[in-house]
């Protein structure tokens, strides 16, 4: 078996003296799309932000293609190929849609001038299509739009991993269907994906596997269909008395 | 022996030092706002009651409340008309309007009253205990501050407005749920400020001689209190002020008067980088 | 039927072009306890957070007996009779418990009436009159849940908002929560509450509201809301 | 505005500037002077007030161990020119060496560390009597000749250094480092996040910001002939340069230009015709400034604003 692109080992994050991480131990293979799910509040952005090195765990250690990253900067996370996208997006606002996948093309993708990080820029905002917006300010975008933004700023970036963090949020059900069909597209070159969510829907048709965070612990790490019939994914859900009655119903689903 | 004078003569200072910077940790910690108006609130409230003690000889302590009720209209004023149009805007932005309109609170105040350092003289006479000498006007000073700053605090502690100014810096989208109107707890918490520097301002008066000369080097010991006590809190305040005030008393006798201000400025950048919310510090603002 | 206390249709809101509440219509009775469910990020808080006026709505209406409060700030929405506990308490640090229930009758000046609703607040809860002195923040989750509610409660509200009861708190406190609900329901107060474990707000309703990403989905009588197999769909989503 | 025309907008300005002791007395001379110096001090604050939008106010700071370091090397015999060099070189290396620590600190406590940065400069300059002369200031060498020839020589002086600021500033905003900072003044999160070493481009706005303080600071030396700490590290000065930037515009190109020569002339005008309430205007400016123009002059959208006018001068034209 090939060592994994991203393996982390019983990795925790402490708040004072809350346990938003702990002891969480997975890995991923190149080429996976993974989701991690759990409800609000479960640490799955924390999780991503030990992974990027925006945060830094307090115990464990996390490895990317082989290499301890546990303790690394996000710049350096950045270069090395982890890229992520947040759930509040998070544009440079007053910079054109090019000059922000530029920004990730020159300096995460490592471009020597800006001439070339702007043609690789085009590339991208014409993949994810918004070569029509190219020259407008991002702040000018719709959510939706700025969603698709930081996809390209992402890619621009060139990344072996990719996290999504709640790409879906706030937008309505054909703006979801668009976005995840781009994810799609983009698994198909070959990047690997890590989709965080909090609504199952969305991740249920995309990955071929499921992490499930609740209360900074994974609870359950298996294939969609397992995933759903989990007891303690239900109870993580909808509340230990809904699973039990659901447990008493003859026949459900 | 000579260590006990130093030392009292920095309590005393230190005193004086807390009610100076009170106001402006509170305008800090609660609207976030760096109020460069600070210095030139405590020499306007210095002047006022100089000027109705030499004018019309009423003594400073009757002047103090209404020096005190006037600072706060002016503070308040401020806050509502002008400063909480941008009050949420980076630093960069309410610094600067802060200073600018100290230009214009000290360009009339010299202007009015030029910058002859003034003094209420009191005339009190001393005290000498085991051998510790010590003014009876600066004890009264330092009583008086005190005063004051303890009142801050039940004022905070104990009303129902306290409440409210400490909810809105806790925690402002949750006040708000408790029916508090932001933009007026901000008007409040200035005119606080303002009132919290004219009172010092008319302490300082019966202590040393005052100018327009002194605003810089008394906002400065307020930045400097501030960063060693920690933000918006009174206790902060108190013991920022007074180790502001024994340092200095240490540190003038030691390296000389002229180095005093110098150690508390290092100090001041030393903790800034070491630990940016202060030796008591809880964090401003989440 | 009785005559709905508020009263909220097709209301639209967000935060800057993030539209969070797509056409939302519900109403609550006076007198009674209504739920809102719906699996987190569905927009629960946003609605309560509009009703409040602490967000803007960008099309509908909300009132309140009548009374229209749609563009209220704040204040003038506490002052017509809602009052509303936000998600995860927010207690204020640095207040002690009584301070911080005191504050919930910030905007009320009849002092003998706060004081009496002070002590109806510490005989639903004892644990607070002997904390009164106590920092609020150093309660632990179920007492802070407490102390919110008694906030909630010292404004003499005509309608309640809860938002997420039972977050982080272990079933047993769950219960004695809700059993203090169902006093306060009975002595008059009609409650909204907001709440992820289904069977919980279930429980205590009667009638519920399904949202889902932003929209009213089923809605009707909670006992047979829980009888319906699509719920479980409205959160794993199968 | 096309770079081209900035490039020769500035080129116009910078000859005309030049051309003043053609036309005009001594007087106007020393206006020209001051208007360049502070030019280039705007300048430079841009690097981390503009671009990077760090509230700084530690320019007194370098201007003033600028003078301090200028002068104290002429006197120990080092020539002028190569005194403005030292001076240069000793200021971008005290911001460099103090831009890793201080720019740890965000915000408010940015600003106030860059604050108590002048004044812990200026405290320290000023005890430290028996090599700065402490508190009586400093002669510093006056060069030979005439006032007008000295002046003549100190506006060239002035404008070269004005233009290689500018130089500097126009590399900067076209390279790599200018994106980068202007990724860092958007969003320092996000800009760690697409792979920018912020810490390190920070440092490198700072020093840049203070390297040619020191120039201006030590040429500002030589020309007056004489300095003490009150006046070199006037906290004054600190405030006044990023009140200068923001009225041109914060982070362009030209607006430091712009803004400073638009207060300088205002505030000479102010000064004399308001000679007792000259602060009390330039505060008045200051406040409408930060209230009415947050962006700046070069910001606004003069077309739209003509347009509008038009538009309500044709609706008050029409027939009730």
């Amino acid at each position: 078996m090939s060592t994994p692109l991203l393996s982390l080992e019983r990795v925790s994050k402490n708040f004072g003296g809350n346990r938003a991480v702990s002891d969480v131990t997975f890995s991923l293979k190149e080429g996976e799309i993974v989701g991690l799910i759990g409800p609000n509040g479960a640490g799955k952005t924390t999780l991503v932000n030990l992974i990027t090195g925006v945060q830094r765990a307090s115990g464990g250690t996390i490895r990317f293609g082989g290499l301890d990253v546990t303790d690394q900067r996000p710049f350096q996370a950045a270069r090395r190929g982890l890229a992520r996208t947040f759930q509040i997006v998070q544009p440079f606002p007053a910079m054109t849609v090019l000059e922000n996948v530029a920004a990730g093309a020159l300096f995460g993708g490592e471009r020597t001038s800006r001439a070339d990080a702007t043609e690789v820029a085009r590339g991208q905002l014409e993949f994810v299509g918004l070569a029509a917006f190219a020259d407008r300010p991002a702040s000018a975008l719709t959510l939706a739009g700025r969603k698709r933004l930081e996809l390209a700023k992402s890619l621009a970036m060139n990344p072996k991993l990719l996290m999504l963090d709640e790409v879906n949020a706030g937008l309505n059900a054909s703006e979801i269907d668009g976005a995840l069909a781009l994810i799609r597209k983009v698994a198909e070159r070959g990047v690997t994906i890590l989709v965080i969510e909090h609504l199952m829907k969305v991740v249920m048709s995309l990955a071929q596997r499921l992490l499930v965070l609740h209360h900074g612990e994974l609870i359950a790490d298996g294939v969609p269909a397992e995933i759903v019939d989990d007891p303690r994914v239900i109870e993580a859900y909808l509340g230990g008395k809904f699973a039990r009655r659901l447990k008493e119903m003859p026949q459900h689903g | 022996m000579q260590y006990l004078q130093i030392l009292v003569n920095g309590i005393v200072l230190g005193a004086l030092y807390a009610c100076l910077a009170v106001g402006f940790s509170l305008v800090w910690g609660v609207l976030n706002v760096i109020n460069m108006l600070h210095g030139s609130f405590i020499i306007l409230g210095g002047y006022l009651a100089f000027f109705a003690w030499h004018s019309f000889g009423i003594h400073p302590l009757l002047a103090l409340p209404f020096v005190a009720a006037i600072l706060y209209g002016i503070g308040y004023v401020t806050q509502l008309m002008v400063i909480n149009r941008v009050v949420s805007q980076p630093v960069l932005t309410t610094l600067t309007l802060t200073f600018g309109l100290d230009l214009i609170l000290y360009n009339f105040m010299t202007v009015y009253y030029t910058a002859t350092p003034r003094r209420v003289t009191l005339n009190l006479g001393h005290i000498d205990i085991a051998g510790i000498f010590m003014p009876i006007d600066r004890l009264f000073g330092m009583l008086l501050a005190l005063l004051m700053t303890g009142l801050l605090y039940v004022l905070l502690r104990g009303s129902r407005i306290g409440r409210a100014i400490v909810a809105v810096r806790m925690d402002g989208a949750a006040a708000a749920l408790m029916g508090i109107r932001i933009d007026r707890v901000y008007a409040i918490t200035f005119g606080i400020g303002a009132l919290m520097a004219g009172a010092a301002g008319a302490i300082f008066s019966m202590v040393f001689p005052i100018t327009t000369n002194l605003t810089g080097d008394f906002l400065g010991k307020a930045f400097v209190v501030c960063v060693i006590g920690g933000l918006g809190s009174v206790p902060g305040a108190l013991v920022g002020g007074l180790a502001l005030g024994i340092i200095e008393s240490f540190a003038g006798q030691m390296f000389g008067p002229q180095h005093a201000l110098t150690v508390g400025f290092v100090l001041m950048l030393a903790l800034l980088v070491v630990k940016p919310t202060g030796l008591t510090g809880i964090k401003g603002y989440e | 039927m009785a005559e709905p206390l508020i009263e909220v249709e097709s209301l639209s809101a967000g935060y800057g072009d993030v539209r969070v509440l797509w056409d939302v219509s519900l109403s609550v009775e006076t007198g009674e306890i209504a739920c809102i469910v719906g699996s987190n990020g569905a927009g629960k808080t946003t609605l309560l957070r509009t009703i409040s006026g602490l967000v803007r709505a960008t099309a509908g209406r909300i009132s309140i007996a009548g009374e229209d409060i749609t563009a209220c700030t704040p204040d003038q929405v506490l002052a017509r009779g809602i009052a509303h506990v936000p998600e995860g308490r927010r207690l204020f640090r640095g207040l002690t418990v009584r301070d911080n229930l005191m504050l919930g009758a910030y905007l009320r000046r009849d002092d003998a009436e706060i004081a009496r609703d002070l002590e109806y607040v510490y005989s639903l809860f004892p644990i607070l009159h002997e904390r009164q002195r106590q920092d609020a923040t150093t309660l632990s989750g179920g007492e802070q849940q407490m102390c919110a509610i008694g906030r909630g409660i010292m404004s003499r509200p005509k309608l309640l908002m809860i938002d997420e009861l039972s977050l982080g708190l272990a079933p047993r406190l769950v219960e004695r929560l809700s059993e203090a609900l169902l006093e306060i329901n009975k002595a008059g107060l009609t409650i909204l509450l907001v709440e992820q474990d289904v069977m919980t707000a279930f429980e205590l309703a009667r009638h519920g509201f399904v949202i889902e990403t932003g929209r009213v989905g089923m809605h009707g009588a909670t006992k047979d809301l829980a009888e319906d197999p699509a719920i479980r769909q409205a959160y794993l989503g199968m | 505005m096309s770079p081209t025309m900035r490039y020769v907008i500035f080129a116009l300005w910078v000859i005309a500037l030049a051309s003043v002791p053609l036309w005009a007395g001594n007087y106007f001379v020393r206006m020209a002077i001051l208007i360049a110096m502070f030019s280039g001090l705007t300048m430079s604050w841009n690097f981390i007030g503009g671009f990077t939008g760090y509230p700084s106010f530690a320019t007194a700071a370098f201007f003033g161990l600028g003078c301090y370091a200028g002068a104290l090397s002429q006197k120990a015999g080092v020539p002028m020119v190569l005194a403005w060099l030292v001076a240069t070189v000793f200021v971008g290396a005290f911001a460099a060496a103090l831009g890793a620590i201080v720019l740890r600190l965000r915000g408010h406590y940015f600003a106030i560390g860059s604050i108590a940065l002048v004044e812990v400069t200026r405290l320290v300059i000023s005890s430290w009597g028996s090599l700065t002369g402490g508190g009586d200031g400093l002669n510093v060498p006056l060069i030979q000749g005439s006032p007008t020839e000295v002046a003549v020589t100190f506006l060239g002086v002035m404008l070269a250094i004005m233009v290689v600021v500018f130089v500097v500033t126009v590399i900067v905003d076209r390279n790599r480092l200018g994106f980068g900072l202007r990724c860092i003044q958007q969003n320092e999160d996000a800009a760690d996040m697409v792979g920018i070493d912020t810490t390190r481009y920070k440092v490198f706005a700072f020093t840049l910001s203070a390297l040619f303080c020191g120039t201006i600071g030590a040429a500002y030396a030589s020309w007056t002939g004489y300095i003490d700490p009150t006046d070199s590290f006037s906290i004054l000065m600190s405030i006044k340069v990023p009140v200068m930037c923001i009225l041109g515009g914060a982070g362009t190109v030209l607006g430091p230009v712009v803004g400073a020569a638009t207060f300088m002339i205002l505030e000479e005008v102010l000064w004399a015709n308001f000679l007792d309430y000259n602060r009390a205007i330039l505060g008045a400016v200051t406040v409408l400034l930060i209230l009415f123009l947050p962006g700046g002059l070069l910001r606004i959208n003069y077309r739209e604003l003509m347009a509008r006018y038009a538009a309500r001068s044709k609706r008050s034209g029409a027939p009730a």
